[in-house]
Order: structure tokens, then sequence, then C-alpha cells
């Protein structure tokens, strides 16, 4: 196949992968199938994409025209091409994560679910190969719509709330600052095409530019940066696999993968870097520091997730800001790093959960000494996240403290360090309390859920299996990041590597 | 021969058919007739779209008496377009007239009814083609008095259809009398009635009268319109009329004003946004805005899906206006990029709300509950139509609200960019209280598995797929839209 | 003396409009308003306009009379007063209109100038040529049914419109069957209708067809000849019952002929399609004057079926329409 | 001085018109309503036909003596209009006749809680 046909079945593939699913709801084994052989599909179909890329040639798939000048249409490039990678890898693994876990809660409407799973893995493929903003804005949105009933999923009244919550937030981001940010692009530089080196300098003045990139920090709402993150926490209603897919694979990567292509393509990394990034440098570090610190308070065990994945995108953010082919590197490392590593903690969390039904930090006293092997994995994922070596997670943190002084913002470097005590402080907790702790009086809490017959220390294989996966994945990430940083060079102009 | 004279037949054939199906005693042969008579209305009218595609301007006397001494019939590209939506409108909602009229309206009444339908239809066609400002009088209460008619036949199942009725004929004829006194002035000072000359021989007439007549002749338009303050009327009419009546007037009723509002500022008033060398033009987008406004912040409060839907046609009206408003070939286009889509996306809605009330007999928003369960078609349907008119990619509402924002963005007209980015917001919440009642919400008691009544499926869905397709492959309308602006301000296309 | 004649009547329906916005019984309302129009019909003479003056006349002033009579039966007599409280909204636009259009004539050619551009621009050509067109005297039933024919067919399917509107509003499916003796408008039991009644009504039958096929060379023509007659048929329904009027002319005749009136017109136009012509292009039927001649008199026959049964139609619903259950 | 005499008709035809639509904006009554509408029609049609007179000329109807007329234009205007007024003032009568039938009153402010659009659906007797 050539590199168009692949870029169009990767889009296509999950889209019919929805629509088998659909078809074969009544039939939960064939369905899961389809969706265990779609998730196969599309990571070979993205490695092929990976593995035969060659910038020279390739090429650009028009879609379809909806206004002259704002054309749907794909183009494959590295940036991208490391989110497809990301989330098709992460698909399967989630896949089988959520039949063991959808199974052992019994949950509803699951032939739902795993078709609009499918859905948002067309949506995020097609974000990855968008061609140009405009194509990038549909998908974008698309993935917005076809994940709210994946947040409402248990349909309760607070389901019902946090869903809202959830999509005005994104719909309103993005219906009003970046639609309006994405229209002053175009009226500004006459095209909204991809292009290496940006397409901005030069048509607006460094002010004008600010601006801009402060609507495109905040249109794109995904990428959750502070004070809009609030539909994130919100989102933590969905059912756990949903949660891990808006973390880690599709939904908030999908709004730093938006921020990353719209600096390098649009922007121009060294236009940023000479001063129109700034403020967003002040609110990215902010935003870090203050979603770590929030974080720390949290009991729920998913809330102090989301609340360190604010923390961790705004990295990706403060990365955009710096503006220089080694803070983007780190960018994109931690877009990267940071999914291995939450999916990891996520799928953590929700065993917790289906194994003894305890969903808060202050609940979950010894209950480590049951689950071994989840703990430890759990355990790799904290470090990565927290960044220490030898995991993957290091690579991100690292470039980043070396982009940070590369520019002298020492305070930068300051804050990075305090947030990486600030990450340890939130997760180590959990592990700690799991490991160590003493099951204490709160413990009748979990005695009832006993009788559903599923109870206390029954965790189904293929809720284990996935977290220990991509525990190691972590690890093997802390050897290939050279690869993906070799990858991704050309495109960011990245000249010696570290 | 029928080539030559479809001018005139556009009109004349459901003008004349309606006095026979009144008599037919049989609904269902009455019913079956409008049908067809609609949908040999609707070929007529594509006839007359291809004769003037090219940009051929179609002047047919009436009584071959040449104007301005006659009436003259003149089809340029803009009123044959319009009279393929009114047509082609007919034709769908004939499709499930009879069947919405179950339960609502007695047997005995249907042939009338019908017959009102083509009335109505016709009036509206007259309007469009004619190039004679008294024969739009003339046309105009045709179709007014058929509307008020058809409003009030739903008093069946809800007897406020009857005010709501009163107060729609109350208004229509006070704005009728006005347009009437405003062609007096116009006449007095210009000596004609024929809208091209009349455009020629204002440039000498005394500037007061023309102001003046074209003033009222703005209000008489703009209450058809539904121009705030003037728009009261609307929402009850389209919350009470029987769904497929609610379903034609939310295609047509208010394009039609809206399209005569285009013509009087255009055709007849040389300047494009003036009327009468008064800069209308100034005026609507404050009007577009506070109705874009109003219109989405009430239909977040409603308790009532047809009603909900008549706000955001208030809505979605004022972006017409605020398109016109901004001027131009680019704006006339814009405005009716916008008319001829958001036709589209509320017919589909209204269709499909039409034949949720046939199952449930209520559209009320507590009625819905279970919808995506028991009617999923209709849902999703609705959903559509939804996210189309929050302007969400791949629909036809996007490219409407692209349109207008693309082009008060390059006029740098900031007031405007943020109005309409901003009611997407409001749209979203009301749009969402949909989905939610027809998703989320329990129903009482669970419900057998009915979807569509098949009378509804083509027309809901031919206007479902079409709310998708030209907001994916958009170019047809656009390039139509632009043609049409182009003709009219009389720049080559 | 004619100026004073015309500011004592504009006078006059000053007045008139005063008391009908101050009076709260309707019945008197209606023949105040009914004076209005007949007040106007006398301007519209001294304005030379003696066919305005006699459809306004028959359709203004009469059908419209009867009609809300008919109709104050059914819905009470009395208007609720609150307090007689001026509404400012109301005041405040007719005001602002009034001040508009006042402003608006400012600049207006005088009144009765000859050299007003409404008076150059078309109107010469009907005056000058319809003779050599036409062949007839009346230049109003020329543009009426030639120069400006088809407005004339608008025109009679609006009043087609009227009552098929009126039929569905009060059609026999909704109204409740009349029981013996309990005919409505009797005229014996209201004064002010008998008087009418005894007054106009042979009077009007023997005018009518004389309305109709004189309405070439005198003020007249379809729409006066229609209500004329439907006129007589409405007092001989006040006069005799409504049960007798409706046996005299059951109501599937009248809507029968009211559709075939609105046909005959069409169908004119539609015959001269089919000869090749335009539509409604009398020189299809024959050639010169003549063919215009064949043309408005199937026009205005085709009118007067029409406007006769609506009429009629028009005051059967309303009279068969039995008063408080 | 010319100019009221030559403007006074308009005028006084204006104020006409203004009592009609007073009425029809400020009466409560259904009906008084659509009598209000018919003083403002007619009104309307005075001054059309007020355009149309000229100084010294007869109606417009030819014959060999006279050789100014009035201009027929307005009054074959005035003819169409007035038969939508009536059209209309009948649909407007049946539709106050049925109002009556189903709430009792003609009365604007009594009919306004009757329909409030919060209120449950209430249809006539079907058959």
């Amino acid at each position: 196949m050539t590199t168009a046909d692949l870029m169009l079945t990767a889009i296509l593939l999950p889209l019919a992968a929805a629509l088998l699913i659909a078809l074969a709801g009544r039939s939960p084994n064939l369905r899961e199938a389809v969706t265990l052989a779609a998730a196969a599909g599309l990571a070979f179909t993205v490695w092929q994409l990976i593995a035969g890329f060659d910038a020279g040639t390739a090429p650009t798939i028009a879609l379809a025209q909806i206004l002259p000048g704002f054309t749907l249409m794909l183009r494959a490039e590295p940036i991208g091409l490391v989110f497809a990678g990301v989330a098709a890898g992460l698909w399967g693994l989630n896949s089988l994560y959520s039949i063991g876990y959808m199974r052992a809660e019994h949950a509803p409407r699951q032939t739902r679910f795993y078709a609009c799973f499918a859905l948002a893995l067309s949506a995020a493929m097609a974000i990855a190969m968008a061609g140009n903003l405009a194509t990038l804005f549909v998908a974008y949105e698309a993935l917005t719509l076809v994940t709210y009933p994946l947040v409402v999923h248990w349909q309760t009244e607070g389901a019902i709330a946090g869903a809202r919550r959830y999509l005005a937030y994104l719909l309103a981001t993005s219906l009003v600052p970046f639609l309006g940010a994405i229209l002053w692009t175009w009226s500004a530089a006459g095209t909204l095409d991809f292009t290496a080196g940006g397409i901005l300098d030069g048509k607006l003045g460094d002010g004008a530019l600010t601006v801009l990139l402060l609507l495109f920090a905040y249109g794109v709402g995904k990428a959750a940066l502070m004070p809009l993150h609030g539909w994130l926490p919100a989102a933590m209603v969905a059912p756990t696999p949903v949660s891990a897919l808006l973390h880690a694979v599709a939904v908030v990567k999908a709004g730093v993968f938006t921020l990353l292509k719209i600096a390098v393509y649009i922007f121009g990394i060294d236009v940023i870097g000479r001063g129109v990034g700034d403020v967003l440098i002040v609110i990215a570090a902010a935003s870090v520091i203050a979603a770590s610190v929030i974080a720390m308070t949290r009991d729920d065990l998913k809330a102090r997730l989301a609340y360190s994945t604010v923390a961790q995108l705004a990295m990706v953010t403060l990365a955009v800001a710096i503006g220089s082919p080694l803070a983007i590197a780190a960018g994109i490392l931690q877009l990267v790093m940071h999914a291995f590593g939450k999916i990891t903690l996520f799928f953590g969390a929700g065993a917790i959960q289906v194994a003894t039904h305890k969903k808060k930090l202050s609940e979950i006293a010894g209950i480590g000494a049951k689950l071994p092997l989840l703990m430890a994995s759990f355990l790799v994922g904290a470090l990565s996240v927290a960044g220490l070596p030898p995991l993957g997670g290091m690579w991100p943190k690292f470039l980043l403290l070396e982009a940070a002084s590369a520019r002298d913002l020492y305070l930068l470097i300051g804050c990075l360090g305090l947030s990486t005590l600030l990450t340890l402080g939130y997760l180590a907790p959990i592990f700690i309390t799991a490991v160590f702790g003493k099951p204490g009086a709160e413990d009748p809490h979990a005695l009832p859920h006993d009788d559903h017959g599923h109870g206390s220390g029954h965790l189904p294989l293929l809720a284990l299996i996935p977290p220990v996966v991509t525990a190691l994945g972590c690890l093997v990430l802390f050897v290939a990041a050279p690869a993906i940083l070799r990858f991704v060079a050309p495109a960011i102009g990245l000249g010696v590597l570290p | 021969m029928i080539a030559q004279n479809a001018a005139v037949l556009v009109v004349v054939l459901p003008l004349l058919s309606a006095p026979l199906v009144a008599l037919i005693r049989n609904p269902a042969i009455a019913g079956a007739a409008a049908l067809v008579i609609a949908a040999l209305d609707a070929v007529l009218a594509t006839l007359l779209l291809c004769q003037t595609l090219d940009g051929t301007v179609i002047s047919y006397h009436l009584g071959n008496w040449a104007p301005p001494i006659g009436i003259e019939y003149r089809i340029d590209l803009l009123a044959a377009a319009m009279a393929c939506l009114l047509s082609y409108a007919a034709t769908l909602v004939a499709l499930f007239l009879p069947v919405s009229l179950q339960g609502a309206v007695s047997p005995g009444d249907r042939p009338r009814l019908f017959a009102a339908f083509l009335l109505c239809l016709a009036g509206l066609v007259g309007i469009v083609v004619t190039g004679d400002i008294f024969n739009v009088f003339v046309f105009l209460e045709i179709s007014s008095l058929s509307t008020y008619v058809l409003i009030a036949m739903g008093a069946g199942t809800d007897r406020r259809a009857l005010t709501a009725a009163f107060d729609y004929l109350i208004l229509g004829a006070t704005g009728a009398t006005f347009f009437v006194i405003g062609i007096a002035f116009l006449y007095v000072v210009t000596g004609t009635l024929n809208m091209a000359d009349l455009g020629e021989r204002m440039a000498t007439a005394p500037k007061r009268a023309i102001l003046v007549g074209s003033s009222f002749i703005f209000v008489g338009v703009a209450l058809k319109a539904a121009m705030l303050p003037l728009h009261r009327w609307m929402p009850n009419a389209y919350a009470y009329a029987p769904a497929a009546i609610g379903t034609f007037l939310a295609m047509t009723a208010t394009k039609v004003a809206i399209y005569m509002l285009i013509r009087m500022s255009d055709f007849v008033f040389d300047t494009p946004g003036e009327i009468g060398r008064v800069n209308f033009a100034a005026l609507l987008p404050p009007i577009g805005l506070a109705m874009l406004l109003a219109g989405s912040v009430i239909a977040v409060t409603t308790k009532d899906l047809r009603r909900l839907l008549a706000y955001s046609s208030i809505a979605n009206l004022g972006l017409m206006l605020v398109a016109l408003g901004l001027g131009g070939v680019a704006g006339i286009a814009a405005a009716l990029v916008n008319l001829f889509n958001h036709a589209i996306i509320k017919g589909g809605m209204f269709a499909t709300t039409a034949a949720v009330l046939h199952r449930r007999g209520s559209t009320r928003m507590e009625a819905l509950a279970g919808l995506s369960k028991d009617m999923p078609v209709a849902f999703g349907l609705l959903v559509l139509g939804g996210l189309a008119l929050i302007g969400v990619p791949l629909t036809a509402g996007f490219v409407s609200k692209l349109v207008v924002i693309k082009l008060a963005f390059d006029q740098a007209n900031w007031l405007v960019v943020g109005g309409v980015l901003l009611t997407s917001l409001i749209t979203v919440a009301y749009i969402w209280r949909i989905v939610e009642a027809g998703m989320l919400a329990v129903p009482e008691k669970p419900r057998p598995r009915r979807d569509l009544h098949p009378a509804f499926i083509l027309p809901a869905g031919l206007l479902g797929a079409a709310t998708l397709g030209l907001g994916i492959w958009s170019e047809p309308m656009l390039t139509l839209a632009s043609r049409i602006a182009a003709q009219m301000i009389g720049t080559a296309p | 003396m004619e100026t004073l004649l015309m500011i004592g009547l504009l006078a006059a329906l000053g007045a008139l409009a005063v008391a009908i916005a101050f009076m709260d019984d309707l019945l008197v309302v209606t023949m105040l308003s009914g004076i209005f129009s007949f007040t106007c019909c006398a301007i519209f003479v001294l304005f030379d306009a003696p066919d305005v003056a006699f459809t306004e006349a028959c359709v203004g002033a009469g059908v419209s009379t009867v009609l809300t009579l008919a109709a104050i039966r059914l819905t009470g007599r009395r208007e609720k007063r609150v307090g007689r409280r001026a509404s400012a909204v109301g005041l405040l636009v007719s005001t602002v209109c009034g001040l508009a259009l006042v402003y608006g004539t400012l600049e207006l050619p005088r009144f009765g100038d000859p050299a007003a551009p409404a008076n150059l621009h078309v109107a010469p050509h009907y005056l000058n040529e319809s003779a050599a067109e036409m062949g007839i005297p009346n230049v109003i039933t020329s543009v009426l049914g030639a120069y400006r024919g088809y407005d004339t067919m608008g025109e009679t399917v609006v009043v087609f419109t009227a009552a098929l509107g009126v039929l569905l509003l009060l059609g026999g499916s909704q109204s409740r069957p009349l029981h013996r003796g309990d005919a409505p408008a009797r005229a014996d039991r209201d004064v002010i209708l008998r008087s009418v009644a005894t007054l106009f009504v042979p009077m009007t039958l023997f005018l009518a067809p004389y309305v109709q096929f004189h309405g070439a060379y005198s003020p007249g023509g379809g729409f006066q000849a229609g209500a004329i007659l439907g006129g007589a048929l409405i007092l001989y329904g006040l006069v005799f019952g409504i049960d007798r009027l409706n046996r005299l002319v059951p109501e599937r005749v009248l809507q029968v002929i009211a559709a075939l009136g609105v046909l005959t017109y069409g169908g004119t136009g539609l015959v001269t399609l089919a000869l090749g012509r335009n539509f409604l292009d009398y020189d299809a039927l024959s050639a010169g004057p003549t063919g215009q001649q064949i043309g408005l008199t199937a026009i205005e026959l085709g009118v007067f079926m029409t406007v006769t049964c609506v009429m009629t139609l028009l005051f059967q619903r309303f009279a068969s329409r039995r008063s408080e259950p | 001085m010319s100019d009221l005499v030559g403007l006074f008709p308009y005028w006084a035809v204006i104020v006409l018109m203004m009592t009609g639509l007073y009425i029809v904006i400020a009466q409560g009554n259904l009906v008084k309503k659509l009598i209000g509408l018919g003083i403002f029609q007619v009104s309307v049609f005075v001054l059309y036909i007020a355009i149309g007179v000229v100084d010294g000329a007869t109606p417009p109807i030819l014959s060999p003596g006279f050789n100014s007329y009035s201009n027929p234009l307005p009054s074959v205007l005035i003819l169409t209009a007035i038969v939508v007024g009536v059209a209309t003032l009948a649909v407007g009568l049946a539709l106050a006749v049925r109002i009556r039938e189903s709430f009792g009153t003609i009365e604007e402010e009594d009919l306004l809680p009757l329909t409030m659009p919060e209120l449950p659906p209430d249809g006539e007797a079907r058959s």
C-alpha cells in the first residue's frame, strides 16, 4: 500500500470497526473480537506508515472543500506519526483492559462504549494526519462529540453533570477562541496549511502573535491549561478505561499535540522563541505547580491522577511556549512518555477498583499485598511520570531543563525541579499506603461488596496484563527515546542530539 | 410550450388546482393530488432554475402587456432558486402532511386544508417570481390568509393554535397595510409599480417620500421576517400549527420575507443594502445580533421542542440579517447560503419533530424521554440537525456560520465575530437539552421500538442527508449563492 | 364647494373613528364602522372614483357589517373595558408612524396636481390607449380586467381563500347541528336588520345583472355585481331565516360555483396559453378589441361567480353557527 | 399656506389611519381589533384615491365631452385591496368565533393566562 492508502486506512479502519461493532452488538465476544482485530490492524498500519515515512515523498490527500481555502486534507509528518503511533499502540491494550474492566463491572451499554471508542480513535487518527488547521479543527470537534457518550456512560445524575461540564468546556473553547484564532490566522496568512517554518511570520506583529498564541492555548481546551482545566476532573465520572483514553491516549494528547503542531507549522518555532511565547511560559509554569499542589489534596485516586494530568500536560504547553527545537523535542517526548506512564497509573487505579471496590486513597491501605504485580507496575508508572531514570519519563524533563537553561530561564528550572518533587509527593502516597499501610477502621466499607461474587482480591487477568505491559513500555522507552528524537529531528530543525 | 410558460405555470398550477382539490371528497385522494401538484410544481421550478442558471433573466409579460403598463414576471437566478426551495419544501411536506393530520384534523376538513396548503405555496411562489410591487401584495395576501387558516387547524390538538393564528392575522394584516402605504408613497412620486422601473425612476424622486415609503415597506417585510421586536407571532405559530404545516412554514415563510428584503434592497433600489437611498443595511447587524442572542437565550428556557426550534429560527434569521448587513456580493451570498442551509436543517428537524409528535402525541421536552431507545433514527436526525445548528464541522450549519464569520473577519467587524461565535455556545446549551432529554432522561414506562412512520422517512431522511452533504460538499451551494449575489449587484460572476 | 365638502366629510370620518375607539358596545361600533365606510364612499365619489365607492358600499359597508354583526352574535356584544386606560405603546406607535407619514408628505405633489408623477408615467397610457386597445369606455374595467388582469385573478383567489378558511374554521365538521327554531339571525328578532332588509332586497336583485354587464360602460363589474347578488341572498337569509337560505342555495353548490369561478378566470388564461399566447393575453381569443372584450366578459363572469358564492357562503357559515351552547 | 391646503387631505387621512392603528394595538377585544384594522385599511384606501385625483377632471370613464380624467390606477389597486380587506376580516371573525367557543372569551387580557406556553396542550373535541 502507498502512504496515501495507509493514511486513509488508518482513519477508515476504526470507522469501519465502529460500524461492525454496532452490528455485532448482540454477540459480545464477536464485538470485542472486532475491536481487538481493528486495534491490531491499526497498530500495524501506523507502524507501516512510520517505517516507510520519507519526508520527501509524503503525499497530500485532498478530501473536500468546505469553503474556498478551508479544505480538508491529510498529510503525514513525523510529529503526527508519533502521536498516531502512541494512540494506535495503546488502543489495543486499552481494549483488552476495557474487556476485563467492563465485564467485571457488569457495565450496561457496552456496544455503544466500544463503538464510540473506535470512533474516537478514528478522530484521533484524523487529528494526527491533518494537513492543515481546518482538518485538524474538524477532527478535533468530532473527537469531542464522539467521546461524550463515553463520558456520560453510567448515565447517573453525576455522570450527566460531569459530561455536561466536559462538553461545555470543550465545545466552548473550541467554538469561540479556537475557531476565532483559526479564522484570524486564515485572515492574516491567507492559508491554513501546515508549513515548515510557520505561515504567520511577518503577517502579524509580535503583540498580535502573543494574543493569537494565547487564543490557541486556551482555545485548544483539550490541553487543559489552567484555569480551563475543569472538564478533566469532571470527566472522571466516566468508566476508568475511558479516563485512560481521555488522559493518556486520545483526548488530552490530541490537545497538546494540536499545540505542538500549531507551534511548529503555524507560528514557527523560532517566532515563538523570540518572545511571543513568554506570557504563555508564565501561565504554563504556574499551571504545572498549581495543578500538582491541588493533586496532593485529592483523596479520590482518579481525581488525583486527573490533576496530575493537568500538571504534566502543562509541561507540553510550556515546551511550546519556550519555543526552541530542543523544547519542542521535549514536548513530543513528554506526549509519548506521559501517555505510557499515565495509562499505567489509570489501569492501576481501575484495577484496584475492580478488585477491591475502593476508589479513595484513604481506603486502600494494605491492599498491595493482594495485588503485588499490579502495584509494581503502578510504581514504575509513577516514577516514569515523575521523570526518574531509568524510565522513559526522564527524557522530556531532562530536555526541558536543557531548553530552559539555554534561554537562561533559571526560575523555570527551579519550577521544574519543584514539580518533580511535587509529582513524587502526590503519587508516592498511593503506592506507600497501598503496600505498607495497615488496613484500618474504614475496612467495613469493603465488606458489602464481597457479596457480589467478584469481590476483594480477585482481579481479571485482562485487567492485569495491560498495566504490566505499559509499565514495561516505560522501561523500553527509556532506551527508545533517542530513536524517536531522530525520527522527528528533521521536522523541528533539531541539530545535534544531546 | 410548458418550458416557455414555466414562469407563469409555476404559480398558476397550484393556484388553480387548489379549488379543485378543495372539491374532492376523499381525503386520501386529495392528499395524493396535493403531493402530485407540489411535485409537478417542483419540476417547473427546476426548469426555471435550469433556464436562469446561465444568467438569463426571464421576463414574462402577463396578458402580453409590456411593463410598466402590465404586470411582469421577472425571474432571475435568485427567484428561480427560491421557487425551487418553496416547491421542494412543499413536496417534502406533502409527503407526510396527511399522516401528521391524523387525529388533529377531521377527515372531512382535510381536502380543504390541502387546498389551503397549495394556495399558500402558490402565494409564496407568486411573491418570489413577480416583478411588480403591487402584485407582491396580492400574492402576499393569498399566502398570508391561507397561512392563518393552516395555523388555526392545529386547534384539534391544542386550542392555542386559534389565538396564535389570530395574533398572526392582526400582525400580518397590519404589516401588509404598512406595505401598501409604502407602495402608495413610492407610486405617488414615481408613477409606476414595476420594481425595475421603480428603481430607475427613484433616482430623481423626492427623497423624503422615498424614505418614508421604503421605511413602511421595510416594517411590513420586517414583520413577516419575524424581525425583533416584531417576532412575537412566530414561536406560537410554529408551535401550535399542525406539525407538518409548522415544518412548511419554518422552511418557507420567513425565508420569503428575507427574500423580499434582499429583492427590495437591491433589485428595486439600485444600491445593495439600501432601500431608497436609506441605508437599512446599517440597521440589520444590530437587529440581527439582538435576534441571534435573544432567540438563542429564550430557546434555552423553552419547555417544548417545537417552540425551542422556533426561537432557534429567530436566532438564525438574525444571522441572515447580520450577513445581509455586512453588505456587498459576499454579504448577500452569505445571507443566501444561510437561508438555504437553514431551510434544509430546520426543515429536517421540524419534519423529525412531526414524526415524534405523531408517535408521542406531544413535543414537550419530557415527552422525549427514551427517544434514543425507541426512535433511534428520529433521535439521530434531531441530533444531526442540532449539531448543524451549533455549527459543528461537516454539517451545513458550519458552512453557514463560517461564511458569515469569515466575512466579518475580513471586514474587521469584531462585534459580529464575537456575537456569532458566542451564540454557538448558547446553541450548544439548548441543543444539549434535546440530547439529554432524548438520550439520558428515563421514560416513565419503556415503549416498544417504533421508529419514524414510513411517511416521514423520505422527507426527514433527505433533509438530514442534505444537512450532512452540504456540509461536506458545499461547493454547489456556495457557487449558486455567489452567482446569485453577483447577478443582483450586477458584477460578472 | 368641493373642498368644503371634503373637509366636512373628513372631519366626520375623524369623529367616527374616535367614537369607534371609545365605544364599548360592539353592535354600535359595528354600525359606526359601517357608517364610516359609507362616508368614505362619499369621499370616493368626490375623488372621482365611483367604482371604488360602489365596491366599498357593497363590500366594505354591506358585507363586512353583516359579517361582523353575525360574528358579534356569537362572541358577545359588550366589550370588557377595565378603566379605559390609554395604551402607551399604541399611542407611541401611531404617533411615530403618523409623524413619519406627515414628514413623507412634505415633498409630495399637491393634492389634485395633474403634473404629479403618479398621473404622468403609466396612467396616461391607460387613458389614451385603452379606447383603441379595448374598445370600452370604462378605463377602470380595462385596467382591472386586462392591463392588470393578473392582479384581479389573484384577488379572486384571495376571496376564494377566505371562503376556504371560514369553511375550515366554522365548517361542517366543527359546527353543532342546528335545532329547529334555532334560526339565529332571524330578522324578526332584530329591528336593525329587519329595516335594512326590507329596504334593500328587491332593489338589489334587479341591480346585480345590470352592474355585471354594464361594467364596461359605467362603474361596476364582477365584484360589485357579485357583492350585490351575494348581498341579496344574505338579506334573504336575514329575512326568511338561515335554514331557508341553506335550502335555496346549498353550501355544496356554492362551494362548487365559487371554485368554478376561479377556474373560469384561470381557465381563460390557460386557453390563451393553449392558443400559443401569453397567460391572459386576450388577443388570442380574437384580434383587436373584440378579443379583449371576450376575455373581459369571461373573467368578469368568473369573478361574479366566485364573489357571489363566497359572500353568501361566508354569511351562511356565520349565521348557521349556534350561539352560546 | 398653499402647502396647507394642498397637503391637508393627506394629513387628515393620516390621522384617520393612525386612529385605526391605535385601535388595533390598544384595544383588547378581538372583534374590536378587527374593526380597527378595517378603519386603518379603509383610510389607506382614501389615501390612494386622493393620490389619483386630478383637479378639474372627471372619473376615468371615457366620454366624448371630456378630455381630463382622474388616474384610474389607484382605483384599480384599491378595488383589489377592498376585497383583500373583507377576506381578512372574514377569516379574522371566524377565528374570533372559534376563540370564543374554545376559551369562553375574546378579551386579550383574559386570554393571556389561558394561552401561556407553559400550559399543557388542551385540544378541542376531535371528530
